[in-house]
């Protein structure tokens, strides 16, 4: 299989390989371990209007196969990423798609109208997983109507930018809000982001992340994610992008197996940093071996 | 694709301990691969991330940069947990993916009288440093430990500089090493003070530093998920306020630069946070 | 700290180690590696009103850290377990704990009548993770309505048995499925079941479980479940187990630590079968080390 | 508490391979300690956890007993994943927790002749087998291999009973086999024929061994995860339609107790199930 591109709403990929929100920092950080070129996109830290600071240390914690984050979205904030970071990634070569995080739909919706002006943002992610402030704190993602409406906000502001909802597998249904942001008019879906997860040490008595609460990520987490995919892709029209504990090239086949067009991969990044430029390297052997001569012939597929 | 200073995959050439004591004390020196690593700076670190941690431990460990030679890169390592303890029990030829050096070492000032302090395993970036550093005369270590000292490098290190070191053994104890530490800084106004182990002796240096006038180089230990700035989960707050990642920024700082060591009320964490995981 | 035992709702425990439900048979499986009677007690695999066939196999899978399971149910019927089992069982000195299934309320009251009357029975625990047949498939525990519906008619049947109500992770707001659960009556609850997951072969592609999806449990899921009863003995007054990849006395002290009275052990006791023996006895010097006097004085002391 | 056929920490005494062959094809005997194990028949497994395993792999690996001696338990394990890898790369002194000797044996009748049909790694219960049995000029062996015959402890089997070989190497020699075996059976009518082998294999078996009027056993691997009947996971549907656990009721049975080997048509798994992982 020579051809790994793929294009789905208009976001074209060289190949399928995305690095996720927040485990490859602006990208530059891993321009020493790879060719930022080869990827297939990058999706930088969450951007907010306001730069922030984020929670209180420690923020992370090693679990089995996976570990707890609870950064509490820091970053520089939209205006210094647009001026300090994208003018060095190689943005036409690789997709660098903007993670968005805001505290409420119309926060969303001028964030979106920030980044919609920028040549080198090929899509918004929209982040759906945090909390909104206004609502007491009940998470964006994990009711279908405020997902939508947020949906709905970002899609008025982002020109012709591709709108890619990413979903929080913290749900009864993730099916329903799937759903409910695909008729909300996203271009593509992303999911799934970290399981609410938590941590303590016996000896101390303390929790081991000062925010208690914090997202589970990694292998550990595969099978959850994979199973989300899986109902998500059957449930909507629009193409997906799966993502959550991969950390082998077979296991973003698995990914694409259930029905996603392209993968993110996350804290695989932190079991060696040039994970996802070996990731790129070993999907074409891997696809040999299993016979697959285009992604149409393989997405999907899986025998049920 | 990557360059020589990027991530690898490298053997372990050799594993020993300084001592029996060592040994007993889970203190181990560990000589790997060296994978084209020509510039090296005493108090850099690298990850290494052993092929056996498979999935199930997530993170690399990070470790101070221990001596390199163009053969091999060296770590001493004190076992702390579940991955230390993988690391200190690889054999010759068993592999591990390796990323360094990275970070920012210690200022070398040929000829400012330099101050080492060393607490524990804190001791190993002072190895190189005293190797590489123009002027050892102007060099003096003093050393604080718990296990006994025939378990630590120490006496290699005071063969060239002149070096003291005090055994932690009873509850008392550190209060009369802290005496010794603020006696020796008094010699520093002006002079530079490079610290490393554990964070409340770090605290407890830096505040009799700025006492003594010193110029004071602190390096932190906190936990860290990639090493590369990507995690942001090792950051420290500086002085500005602002959060600063420790494997890039650091792990060496000036005290001054930092909140919790440039004297001021350490503030807490930034409350603003957000109960998702990202 | 010489004394273990823990009385939670009725519920005598002389420790608070539980074999969990699907993961020790009927108990006698194991009596070759260990003593039963060392045990706190026994949850017997889940027990419906007719024998049950389960699902087809292959029904479990190994992931990172954990395995899938779609057994499906299989068991002997509630009637084969009273006569066949339950009597060589040591209930006088374990709590022996019958966990049941069935496909609607009434049934779940029909089953919970049954073991009422019995002597050997401690306690039961309702399991609502399974779907509704008569509501379209989704699970009673995903619900808090029908959670609770299926609490109040256990409880009108089951006499002078504490009633448990074993809870399902695969929600967004457990907190509130709890708290309705608790005002439907029910005596002690425990969780986590299996989080929902699903995995598949890239060579065969084919899912690993001929169900396709299945549920998570072991080491992986331990931070969504340390969560889950954190978050739970935060909304509920009544007592609390807690399970989820407990796989080490410090495992389960965690679980102590957030709140609840006492643990389950599942998966691990695939790890070893002697695990939940050699749980007990690893208790006391943990405790000793940790200079734990009482359960009173550790149990729901996380410093936060 | 557990008794010594319980479960038990062992450390490992030996591990090699028969050939380099043997080591290439990544076929190796694992000896370990005899944790008091007195009774064991052929046919019967154990479960088998290398510490190393840690939590990453949950679920022990069922292998056959290829010889108990009072001091040592031996195996012979063929890679097929990561477990049997780990396994198959233990060093003498590494440490497995083990638990058996489980489920239940093949069947001895001195005066029968006995057939063994054994397919790759399939062959290892028979070692035991035919060193226990008190007429082996009664037991006669086939074995179908693709890897070298010199990777198999097949000679040593050959010394004692009338054994012959079958090398599969391209596609159409499986239909030779097959005629091979065909042959065999037919002098077998009333006599007792045990095989041990890859699924399709012992379906082959059993079909035609029920032709030829033989009695046939049947050494089932179904995925296992406890090994002890508590699971449900390694179920097999038998003759009157019921789930029996492999671990406990096999994983030797009789062709005719198991509906996929009984001649009738294999019934679909039952659609009962439930969406719950329960
Ligand atoms: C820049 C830097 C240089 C270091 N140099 C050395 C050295 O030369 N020799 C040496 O022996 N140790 C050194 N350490 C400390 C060493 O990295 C930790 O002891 C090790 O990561 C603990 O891992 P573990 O799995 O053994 O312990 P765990 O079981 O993971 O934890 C044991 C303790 O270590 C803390 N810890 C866990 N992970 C980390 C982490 N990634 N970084 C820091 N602390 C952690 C935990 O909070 C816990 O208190 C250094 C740390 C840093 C950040
Ligand atoms: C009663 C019994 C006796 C056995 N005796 C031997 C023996 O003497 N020598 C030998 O080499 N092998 C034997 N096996 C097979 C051996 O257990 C499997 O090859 C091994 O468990 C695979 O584990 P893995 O991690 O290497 O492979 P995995 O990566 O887990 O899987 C590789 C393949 O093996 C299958 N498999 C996985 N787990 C099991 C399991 N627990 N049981 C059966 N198949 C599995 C998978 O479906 C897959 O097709 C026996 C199996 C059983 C049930
Ligand atoms: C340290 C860390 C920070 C993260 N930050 C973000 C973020 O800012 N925005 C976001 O949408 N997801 C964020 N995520 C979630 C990841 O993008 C990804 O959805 C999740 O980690 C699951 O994938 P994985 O198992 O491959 O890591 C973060 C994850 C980690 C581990
Ligand atoms: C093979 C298997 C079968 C199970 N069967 C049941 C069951 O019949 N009833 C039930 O309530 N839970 C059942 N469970 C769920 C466990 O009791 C437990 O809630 C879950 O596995 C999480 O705990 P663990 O991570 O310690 O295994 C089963 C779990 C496994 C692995
Ligand atoms: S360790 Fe990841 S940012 Fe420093
Ligand atoms: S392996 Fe668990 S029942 Fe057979």
């Amino acid at each position: 299989m020579r051809e790994l591109s793929v294009t789905l709403a208009g976001l074209h990929l060289k190949n399928p390989v995305i690095t996720a929100s927040g485990t490859f920092g602006y990208g530059l950080e891993f321009s020493r371990y790879g060719d930022l070129k080869a990827l297939g996109g990058i999706c930088v830290k969450g951007l907010s209007l306001a730069p922030r600071q984020g929670n209180p240390m420690p923020r992370v914690a090693e679990t089995p196969c996976g570990m707890l984050n609870a950064i509490g979205l820091q970053n520089c904030g939209v205006e210094t990423f647009v001026r300090d970071k994208l003018p060095f990634l190689p943005w036409r070569d690789t997709a660098v798609i903007a993670n968005l995080y805001a505290c409420d739909a119309e926060e969303f919706a001028e964030l979106a109208g920030v980044l919609a002006a920028e040549e080198g943002i090929a899509a918004l992610e929209v982040n759906i997983s945090c909390p909104n402030v206004r609502a007491g704190g009940i998470l964006f993602g994990q009711d279908p109507a405020m997902a939508a409406r947020v949906t709905e906000a970002v899609k008025k502001r982002a020109g012709i930018k591709p709108v890619m909802v990413k979903l929080s597998p913290n749900v009864t249904d993730i099916a329903a809000v799937a759903r409910a942001v695909e008729a909300a008019g996203a271009d593509i879906l992303s999911l799934v982001n970290t399981l609410s997860g938590m941590s303590v040490d016996v000896s101390s008595r303390r929790p081991r992340l000062a925010n208690v609460i914090g997202g589970l990520s990694g292998p550990a987490i595969k099978p959850v994610a994979l199973r989300c995919v899986w109902q998500v892709c059957r449930a909507v029209d629009i193409p997906v992008i799966g993502m959550g504990g991969i950390a082998s090239a077979e296991d973003a086949l698995e990914f694409i197996l259930v029905g996603a067009h392209a993968v993110q991969v996350g804290t695989a990044n932190f079991l060696r940093p040039d994970f996802a430029f070996r990731l790129v390297e070993e999907l074409p052997p891997l696809l040999e071996r299993l016979g697959v001569s285009s992604w149409e012939e393989f997405r999907g597929t899986l025998k049920v | 694709m990557a360059d020589a200073g990027g991530c690898r995959e490298v053997a372990v050439l050799s594993r020993g301990a300084e001592s029996p004591e060592g040994e007993r004390h889970g203190l181990w020196r560990l000589a790997v691969e060296n994978p084209g690593w020509t510039k090296a700076v005493a108090g850099q670190f690298a990850m290494l991330r052993p092929l056996r941690f498979g999935r199930e431990l997530t993170w690399a460990r990070p470790l101070s940069l221990f001596g390199v030679t163009p053969e091999r890169v060296e770590f001493f390592i004190q076992v702390a947990g579940r991955g230390t303890a993988h690391l200190a029990a690889m054999n010759p030829g068993d592999r591990l993916v390796m990323w360094g050096p990275l970070g920012r070492g210690f200022a070398v000032e040929p000829d400012t009288p330099t101050l080492l302090l060393a607490g524990g395993v804190g001791l190993a970036p002072f190895a190189p440093y005293i190797a590489a550093h123009p002027r050892p005369d102007n060099l003096r270590l003093v050393f604080g430990h718990r296990p006994p000292l025939a378990a630590y490098p120490f006496a290699k290190m005071a063969a060239t500089i002149q070096a003291e070191s005090f055994h932690e053994e009873k509850p008392g104890d550190l209060d009369r090493f802290t005496a010794l530490l603020r006696e020796r800084l008094a010699d520093y106004a002006n002079g530079l003070v490079l610290a490393c182990g554990p964070r409340p002796f770090l605290a407890a240096v830096a505040d009799m530093g700025r006492a003594a006038g010193a110029r004071v180089q602190v390096s932190l230990e906190n936990r860290m998920a990639c090493g590369v700035g990507a995690c942001l989960g090792c950051v420290e707050k500086d002085a500005k306020g602002e959060l600063v990642q420790t494997c890039v920024r650091g792990p060496v700082f000036w005290a001054r630069e930092l909140a919790a060591f440039d004297g001021g009320l350490e503030t807490p964490g930034s409350r603003e946070g957000c109960a998702c995981g990202n």
